[in-house]
């Protein structure tokens, strides 16, 4: 695994800052990501992860910075077009609009179209039919593919989301927290989707606080502390303590662990 | 016999008024007065904004249930002038009252007009304010979207022989707005010779106003309308006289004149006009008694 | 410590049954096609004899019918994007007033002025829409300025320029104009006629219109209400870009997350709602010859009343255009029916308040039960 | 990899300074307090020498300013409890033709009538609030349903029992009465009079009041005013109760959750509303001695105007009853001033518009600043 | 700790049934709450543990079944009947409002009064220094204690809700997902303040879906599944691995694990 350092990145994020008002959330953040790797993304809370990976979506410009895409600078003015760049993106706070059916959310944004008479109408019957199948490969029965996302439980609604980003292909697939609120067999669910997506020569950028979703499928890992990073380690160079403490900032938690018992 | 079975004649009155202007309140006792004397079937309706379009429909839609009269205002000759001529030629007969002129009123084949041309109402109101000595004046626009209003302000500053300019102003219709408005003004134009108003809503505001500056009886005064607090003003000599068109007549004659012309097939041969009649402190008994019921 | 973990991955066993018939009743449009029919059914029972259906009768509250629909349907893609337009009603006026002064007063060929009111006022609605995208205000507060603002123009203008606030005369300069037919004519007069000369309809008795038809055939105004309807209905329901509308009004953030163009969208149904206003001034002033500064007083509450007594949400992200339409057709056929049935005039606004309230109370349980909502 | 883990646990590395200066300056009623100082700078210049600024000017723009004030502090604690009444017009109406009907047709004294259209108008509130509780629909719309329906019955009632819309002669029967003073009364009468004989405000030079002062006591309208603004503001910012307010508008669910009774604050902010929509209609009863079918138009939004010209947001949880207070002197001053200044009445629209869209982009920015909202 | 079992429970909750229109969520659920003890709650996404939570802390009322909290039967009307009873609750959902300052969401519906003139004003003094002074306790230092919520991290947020639960006493502490967003440092907090409070003999409920966090300081474990129990272990009498293959519903996690090793 190691070895696809050596193939040109598919997105480079160079000293990437961003200043909310007077907040520096992110003060120069550096990150590569290579096609097929899982590249995870850990860090204490409010870190800047979220603002990190939107910069790379699409949703926030840079206060300085540049952003490569496959070896060429780009400026995304929105997500829109990092989407059509070919990088999708799971949001942490959802993308799904509960009053909307599953199979338009499904396709939000990315609507099949027929032509009828020389102008394009909504497929409804192939969105439907896709969406009913997509899910159904997710482990999720619809009653139909017309019911209200708002009638899911938030575990069900973290699963169309990613199954949509996988859904549309895209080069790179960014999930942030994915698997927070999720129960064991939907997590494992996830973590075994960013493994076939990983394979099929994908890059996947997955930030979590868990520990043991990072080592169970991630390549390298990059710690952000403060809105800076404290660099990036290969997988098997680094031992799931010295991670966690990494995480957490590096600061002590040895008085816990005592009473509570190895990695939380 | 013949008179037994013509009983029970509809006429419905359609004005341009919005549901809560005052001064309509007189109309509306004055054809259920008439309806109640003559035995026939009366309505009134407006539109609920004033919306002169509105209006229109409403005609349109006393024409399709089959009246046998319709008594109508005429305040936009081209918004109106279709819906009425289409009743009258679907055998509704009209009768054109308060605004617009009696041949506009000829014009969409109406029986005749009763009211008072606004603008003519203005044009005297101005003269004779003009021999009262008025060289200036504020006219208390409180209906200003609407022609007539306008109309009013405009004929007394040409009676006076003067420019309209700025001294109308749109004084909004809530009271102490009214009142604060042209205390406002007043201060800022203290030459002012005399005030208008155009009916009790910005009249009785007016009135507080004046005492309040200490202009009362000092400064002439004149307004539309009549209405229990311009009556007292005029009582009082703050008011030197009310133009009264006489709203009563207005809804009452129609309906006598139609059933009448109904029945019997008699009808006068000329319009009625209503006013303009200027009241002056010189009998108010009546007046004061039935101000804003049948005054 | 029990053993029993269920079978199937699907939560049908969770969810109690629901028939057939009960799931293909649950639609948005449900309350406006319950309460068209409840105020039908009242009306043919009280007001049937009093010329509310016949040719003249249905030919008045189809109109009325007609202009609520028009501005409804803006008022409703733009609801369920979202927002809100609070300046429709002045829109209308302004509209209107500029159509007459560039005929009237500045003797522009009538086609000319309609096109050029037409491009102010999407201006204007695109104005509208880049204040709320660009500042995040409410569009509340945003367009209850223009209503103040573009109402204060509607009456200083002509007040202005012609010394009076209303302009008239439009009829005349109108006169082949063929943009003026498209917003004022009528259509298949040739059928009434018939039908007049058959005796289906009634005709007029006197005057310089005896023998004609009392219905001389369908205004304008009507074949623009079906045809925004229609053309509404489709973009909302059957396009990519109504899926867009639902999404901007869902949950902008989600949807400009998923790459929606939310703020494209919503400046779209801004300058569509001011289209639709523009159609109703234009049709206004067609068919009436004259433009007056009191024009569409209130017409925006109007418009959202229909809009929600259709099912829309207020807060966005629900609704239907047919539903609106049932809510327009509601509402004219009481406005109107009430002066059939003799109805006190001021007790219209209990009922159409009572109205309003009891229709979104039933709307409310239905949208409950289709959405799942909590 | 690096290996630098910061030290202490504050964040504030991270924040940029800002001067002590700026942060006391950053207040909701910041917004207000930059409006009222613009608009009296600017009418100070351009319309000093109007009598704007004389003590018959102070007074007449302390009144229509204090008008405002006493539905903006209603409006505004009910906004920041994240509701809305759009009912308060018609409320006025109402309140005003109840107290007529009661002391005049009726002829119960006017203490009692007074006292009766308070506790009518207060159950109105509570059963808008009721019903926005109960059922969960926006008070956009319930309180809209009831704005036509009260308005309905204003002009109902008045015309059926008296057969005119505007009934008069309330100065007669209030005479003496104890409790009409306190809404149509004066107070200070003597130190004006005082002032006006040492000759520091003006006497009238003639009419019947010569030798009087022109202003000539505080009318208990501006009374009304200050003692609302402040016990709205002590409630809002002193009190648990307070607390309870901002929370329910902030977001209702998290408040419940907390233990924060919101259905309770809610309808007793709705009561409270209908109270100072109450107190508006009793004074202007008083002082003008009659009640009209049509007082109070348009008041609702004029208070929502000043509200949110006084930095409170559209959507609840957030504002400030001085800043309120601020908005409703603006709008006041404002309105006052171009009549003083001699700006065309009809253009007074668009200054409304204007300053509306000025002010709320202002606070806007203010409030980002604040809460450092993204 | 297993000894605690043999006093009375502080909350029994008998055979709850809760009904939304057509979804059945619970269908039947017992379980009992002992004092000092942490009661972990787990399973599946929409299995119902916050709709169970929810009838314990007041928010809905259960459709069939009966709440006994210590020894009385008690018909909890709104959460204000279960706050004073004694049952605080950090819900998963938080109950943070972000515009108003983190000392009037710290005392929210909870204000502390002084008397001035015999009317009650809210102390504001005492509230501005318990919440600054509870807040260093937990970790996080505020800029001030006026600066709004909105301004704080999602983890910081939680944070505020659980000191706030805990700083008010209170019996039982039901927390629902209260890690599920947290960083490492965080969750290690949060875990140790669970302990803290649970050894001042309260009863705390948790809702986790990391079978560590539940496995570091539940005294006792019930799982749901599709809104029924699976039943009630003791600490030691199950290992994370069976506990894990309870919470997926008992369904194979096998061909997964295989790939990413051990438990998730
Ligand atoms: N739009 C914004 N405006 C102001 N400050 C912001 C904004 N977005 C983020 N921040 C601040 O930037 C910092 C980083 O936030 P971010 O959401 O990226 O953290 P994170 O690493 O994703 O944390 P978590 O693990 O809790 O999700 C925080 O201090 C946050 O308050
Ligand atoms: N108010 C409600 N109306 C309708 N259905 C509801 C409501 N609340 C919960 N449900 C349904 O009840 C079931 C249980 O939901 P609940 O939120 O209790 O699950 P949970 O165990 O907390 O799941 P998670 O781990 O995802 O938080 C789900 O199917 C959910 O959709
Ligand atoms: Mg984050
Ligand atoms: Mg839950």
């Amino acid at each position: 695994m190691n070895s696809r350092t050596e193939h040109a990145p598919i997105i480079q994020m160079k000293n990437i800052e961003k200043h909310f008002g007077s907040v520096i959330a992110l003060a120069g953040v550096s990150v590569e990501v290579y096609p097929g790797e899982c590249h995870c993304l850990l860090g204490d809370n409010g870190a800047g992860k979220s603002t990190f990976i939107k910069t790379m979506s699409g949703v926030h410009k840079p206060t300085h910075g540049e952003i490569h895409f496959e070896g060429q600078e780009m400026h995304f003015a929105d997500p829109r077009d990092a989407i059509s760049a070919g990088i999708a993106t799971v949001h942490q706070h959802l993308a799904m609009i509960p009053l909307m059916s599953v199979s338009r959310n499904f396709f939000m944004g990315n609507e099949p179209t027929k032509k009828v008479a020389g102008m394009s109408f909504f497929d409804h019957e192939k969105a439907n039919r896709v969406t009913m199948e997509e899910m159904r490969k997710m482990g999720i029965n619809l009653r139909g593919p017309d019911q209200a996302v708002g009638t899911l439980s938030g575990g069900e609604r973290q699963t169309v989301a990613i199954a949509r980003a996988v859904h549309f292909g895209a080069k790179v697939l960014i999930l942030d927290e994915p698997t927070s609120a999720l129960g064991v067999r939907q997590t494992a669910n996830v973590l075994a989707t960013i493994d076939k997506v990983r394979k099929q020569g994908i890059a996947v950028v997955f930030i979590t606080h868990n520990v043991r979703h990072a080592m169970a499928v991630g390549d390298r890992f990059t710690v952000l502390n403060r809105g800076k990073t404290l660099g990036t380690a290969q997988r098997g160079q680094i031992t799931p303590e010295e991670l966690q403490d990494l995480m957490a900032g590096g600061q002590e938690l040895v008085a816990l662990e005592g009473s509570l018992g190895g990695t939380v | 016999a013949t008179v037994a079975s013509a009983e029970g004649e509809k006429y419905i009155l359609v004005s341009h008024a919005p549901d809560s202007d005052s001064w309509w309140n007189t109309i509306k006792n004055g054809i259920a007065l008439a309806g109640e004397q003559m035995g026939v079937e009366v309505e009134y309706r407006n539109p609920p904004t004033g919306d002169l379009a509105d209006m229109a429909r409403i005609i349109e839609q006393a024409a399709a249930s089959g009246p046998n009269g319709i008594i109508t205002t005429l305040s936009d000759y081209d918004v109106l002038s279709g819906p009425i001529q289409a009743a009258v030629d679907s055998g509704v007969d009209v009768i054109i009252m308060n605004s617009g002129t009696p041949e506009q009123a000829r014009e969409v084949g109406a029986l005749m007009y009763v009211g008072q041309p606004e603008y003519d109402a203005g044009h005297a109101a101005g003269l004779r304010a003009k021999g009262d000595g008025v060289g200036s004046f504020l006219c208390v626009n409180h209906y200003i979207s609407s022609p007539s209003s306008t109309e009013r302000c405009q004929g007394f500053a040409d009676g006076l022989g003067i420019d309209l300019a700025n001294q109308m102003i749109d004084s909004g219709q809530d009271p102490s707005e009214i009142k604060n408005k042209v205390l406002a003004y007043l201060s800022a134009n203290p030459d002012t010779d005399a005030v208008l108003t155009l009916g009790p809503t910005s009249a009785d505001p007016t009135l507080l106003a004046l005492d309040e500056n200490g202009m009362a009886g000092d400064i002439y005064f004149g307004t539309f309308d009549l209405g229990e607090e311009i009556v007292k003003g005029i009582k009082a000599g703050t008011i030197n006289w009310g133009i009264d068109q006489q709203p009563f007549l207005q809804a009452y004659l129609p309906v006598v004149v139609m059933t009448n012309y109904h029945r019997y097939g008699v009808l006068p041969g000329n319009n009625i006009n209503s006013g303009p009649g200027f009241v002056t402190a010189d009998g108010l008994t009546l007046v004061e008694k039935y101000a804003g019921e049948y005054r | 410590m029990s053993d029993a973990p269920n079978a199937a991955a699907g939560g049908d066993e969770r969810i109690k049954q629901r028939s057939k018939f009960r799931e293909a009743m649950i639609r948005p449009e449900l309350g406006g096609i319950v309460g068209t029919a409840i105020v039908f059914a009242l009306f043919l029972l009280f007001a049937f004899d009093s010329g509310m259906f016949n040719s003249q009768g249905i030919m008045n509250w189809s109109q009325v019918s007609a202009q609520f629909m028009i501005i409804a349907v803006g008022a409703c893609l733009l609801m369920i994007a979202g927002e809100f337009d609070l300046s429709v009603g002045s829109m209308i006026g302004f509209a209107g007033m500029m159509i007459a002064i560039f005929s009237v007063t500045l003797g522009w060929p009538v086609w000319m002025a309609i096109i050029t009111a037409f491009i102010l006022c999407i201006a204007l609605g695109a104005l509208n829409g880049f204040i709320v995208i660009r500042t995040g205000l409410p569009s509340f507060i945003v367009t209850l300025a223009f209503l103040f603002i573009l109402r204060g123009f509607t009456i200083y203008f002509p007040q202005t320029i012609e010394r009076k606030t209303i302009i008239g005369g439009i009829k005349d300069v109108s006169e082949g104009d063929w943009l003026a037919a498209v917003f004022g004519g009528k259509i298949l007069t040739g059928f009434f006629q018939w039908m007049g000369d058959a005796g289906i309809i009634a005709v007029f008795e006197r005057g310089s219109r005896a023998g004609q038809p009392v219905v001389d055939g369908v205004p304008m105004l009507i074949v623009w209400a079906l045809i925004l309807v229609v053309l509404g209905h489709i973009l909302l329901t059957k396009t990519k870009f109504g899926n867009w509308i639902f999404a901007s009004g869902g949950d902008a953030e989600a949807a400009r997350n998923s790459g929606v163009p939310v703020n494209r969208v919503k400046i779209l149904m801004f300058m569509f709602t001011a289209f639709c206003a523009c159609v109703f001034a234009t049709c206004q002033v067609m068919e009436f010859g004259s433009a007056g500064a009191d024009r569409g007083l209130l017409k925006e509450f109007e418009a959202i009343i229909a809009v929600v007594i259709g099912g829309a949400l207020l807060t966005g992200g629900y609704g239907s255009v047919i539903g609106a339409a049932l809510g327009a057709l509601i509402f004219g056929v009481v406005q109107q029916g009430l002066f059939f049935a003799g109805v006190e005039s001021s007790l219209f606004r209990v009922f159409l308040g009572v109205i309003l309230l009891g229709a979104v109370i039933l709307n409310t349980y239905i949208r409950r039960i289709i959405t799942g909502e909590r």
